[in-house]
């Protein structure tokens, strides 16, 4: 039974170790904020997920799995919030995206809008 | 097993350091800074396995929320200069209500 | 009633952390969730945005499809770090989301920001700026297969049109 | 609309788990880390982040100046008067052992009712700090 547990943990936290230092590895890579940001959104999702499951399986049915599991929900739910307020104040503060493309301006006319949205110019 | 998880988070760790001390604006740096403190919360639950103290996760889940709490209150004193800014109020005079 | 929802979660919560059950620890634990539904209902939080009690039946199936994009994107954005050259193409892109709440446009903008390569960069009533790393992410979004999925979830089948800002 | 979406909903969901889990903190000093300092700490953290998201304005409103001014000798005053009451009962400055017949219970009450005075006071200290911090160079 242990075995198996295990071998579960193993399958689960040494993928997550991969994701976690690919992720860190892309923040260095990565040419400007924003595309940082993807690479960090590896660590924090799919990185931190994997290697807190491997954790709960060796944790069993206890009270320290739902404290894990409390920290994923952490991870999960204000992760992105500071992430999205994070990419806010960068453009906001004028730090320039690298783009390929930028369709910013794209025509969103694929029903009536109720709302002033679609109809401005793109935020700087 | 911990061994690895807590040395590929220290890894990782290492990594995002690097990032925060070269990172050009400041935004580079608190993402940096966020990714440490994501990074420092599974070295704290990796740890506490490690040592078979649990207790380190209450650590951890107190460390994430001041970390949310700081990120928040940095990336806002950046962007609107000051902490007291309202908001609600600025958006009020703003085009979309 | 949302106030009996969040006590409830309140007191799942501190029973989960707790993990001491006796009389004394339990007794403070009930003071302490009346202390802070008491501080919510001060800081006036406690409304359907805070505690979408509609969304909670339909969540354990959305988080587990949500869960296997991530894992897709994510072993994608890891394929583009591992590649010599880079291959990233970034792009800015506005979709639009046809949810009807609050809550359920937010679950539309923190799920692109959670799948690793796009991220919500603004909401502008109910219009997302979003910032893909490749371009084929930014296409995926404006085909709207995740809009319909949370749509979806939040039981508004129909993407519709009129909505409240 | 007002507000960031993201932020606000966010926000509402996660502060009062904040609260609960510096409470939580508090009273489980005896059992793992914590006590009154880092609740107060956190409980703070949560005013501050209502204030971050919400304006200062509605912080205000909820966490007045005056009684967060309060706090501050407030929980001084707890944690003094608790030992001043150990003295009268006879015993030496913050000495719990007269505050119920057994020895252990009594030392629980008397640490329970001193970790609250710290959190008070850390509290209203930080949430202090920050009101004063926010508002230099304004009028």
């Amino acid at each position: 039974m242990e075995m198996i547990a295990d071998a579960i943990s193993w399958c689960l936290i040494v993928p997550g170790c991969f994701f976690l230092v690919t992720g860190a590895l892309g923040l260095l890579r990565m040419p400007d904020v924003y595309t940082r940001m993807h690479a960090a959104s590896v660590i924090e999702t799919l990185g931190a997920t994997l290697l807190v499951l491997g954790l709960i399986v060796q944790a069993g049915l206890t009270l320290v799995a739902l404290k894990l599991v409390f920290v994923l929900a952490l991870l999960f739910f204000f992760g992105p919030v500071a992430s999205h307020a994070l990419a806010q104040a960068a453009l906001h503060a004028d730090v320039k995206p690298v783009l390929a493309e930028d369709r910013r301006s794209r025509n969103l006319d694929s029903g009536p809008t109720g709302l002033a949205g679609s109809k401005e110019e793109p935020s700087p | 097993m911990f061994y690895v998880a807590t040395g590929a988070v220290l890894a990782a760790l290492m990594l995002a350091v690097i990032r925060a001390i070269r990172g050009p604006t400041v935004f580079d740096r608190v993402l940096a800074s966020n990714t440490i403190g994501t990074l420092a919360i599974l070295l704290l639950a990796s740890y506490g396995f490690l040592t078979d103290r649990p207790e380190f996760l209450d650590i951890g889940l107190t460390y994430g929320l001041l970390n949310l709490i700081g990120t928040f209150a940095v990336l806002k004193f950046f962007r609107h200069g000051d902490l007291a800014h309202d908001i609600a109020e600025d958006q009020e005079k703003s085009r979309w209500k | 009633m949302r106030t009996l929802v969040l006590a409830i979660a309140l007191a799942a919560f501190w029973l989960a952390l707790s993990g001491h059950y006796t009389p004394f620890l339990l007794s403070i634990g009930i003071l302490c969730v009346l202390i802070t539904v008491l501080v919510a209902q001060r800081m006036s939080i406690v409304d359907k945005e805070g505690q979408p009690i509609e969304l909670f039946a339909a969540a354990p199936a959305y988080w587990l499809w949500l869960f296997i994009e991530i894992a897709k994107s994510a072993w994608s954005v890891s394929l583009i770090i591992l590649d010599p050259r880079l291959p990233i193409s970034p792009t800015f892109t506005r979709v639009r989301a046809s949810q009807k709440t609050a809550a359920g446009m937010a679950t539309y903008a923190n799920s692109i920001t959670l799948t690793p390569g796009t991220i919500t960069t603004g909401v502008t009533g109910d219009v997302f700026d979003v910032h893909a790393l490749v371009k084929a992410g930014a296409d995926d979004l404006e085909a709207g297969g995740m809009d319909r999925r949370i749509c979806q979830f939040e039981g508004t089948a129909t993407p519709t049109s009129e909505r409240k800002a | 609309m007002r507000l960031d979406l993201i932020l606000r909903v966010g926000a509402k969901l996660i502060l009062p788990f904040i609260l609960l889990f510096a409470l939580y903190v508090q009273f489980h000093g005896d059992y793992g880390p914590g006590g009154g300092f880092q609740a107060g700490v956190i409980s703070a953290g949560m005013v501050i982040l209502f204030a971050i998201i919400f304006g200062v304005r509605a912080a205000k409103h909820v966490a007045p100046p005056r009684v967060v001014e309060m706090m501050v000798p407030g929980g001084v005053l707890i944690f003094a008067g608790t030992g001043v009451v150990s003295m009268l009962l006879g015993y030496n400055f913050l000495d719990y052992t007269g505050f119920a017949h057994e020895f252990l219970h009594a030392h629980e009450w008397g640490i329970l009712i001193v970790e609250i005075g710290v959190l008070v006071t850390v509290c209203g200290t930080m949430i202090a700090m920050f009101y004063a911090f926010v508002e230099r160079g304004r009028t």
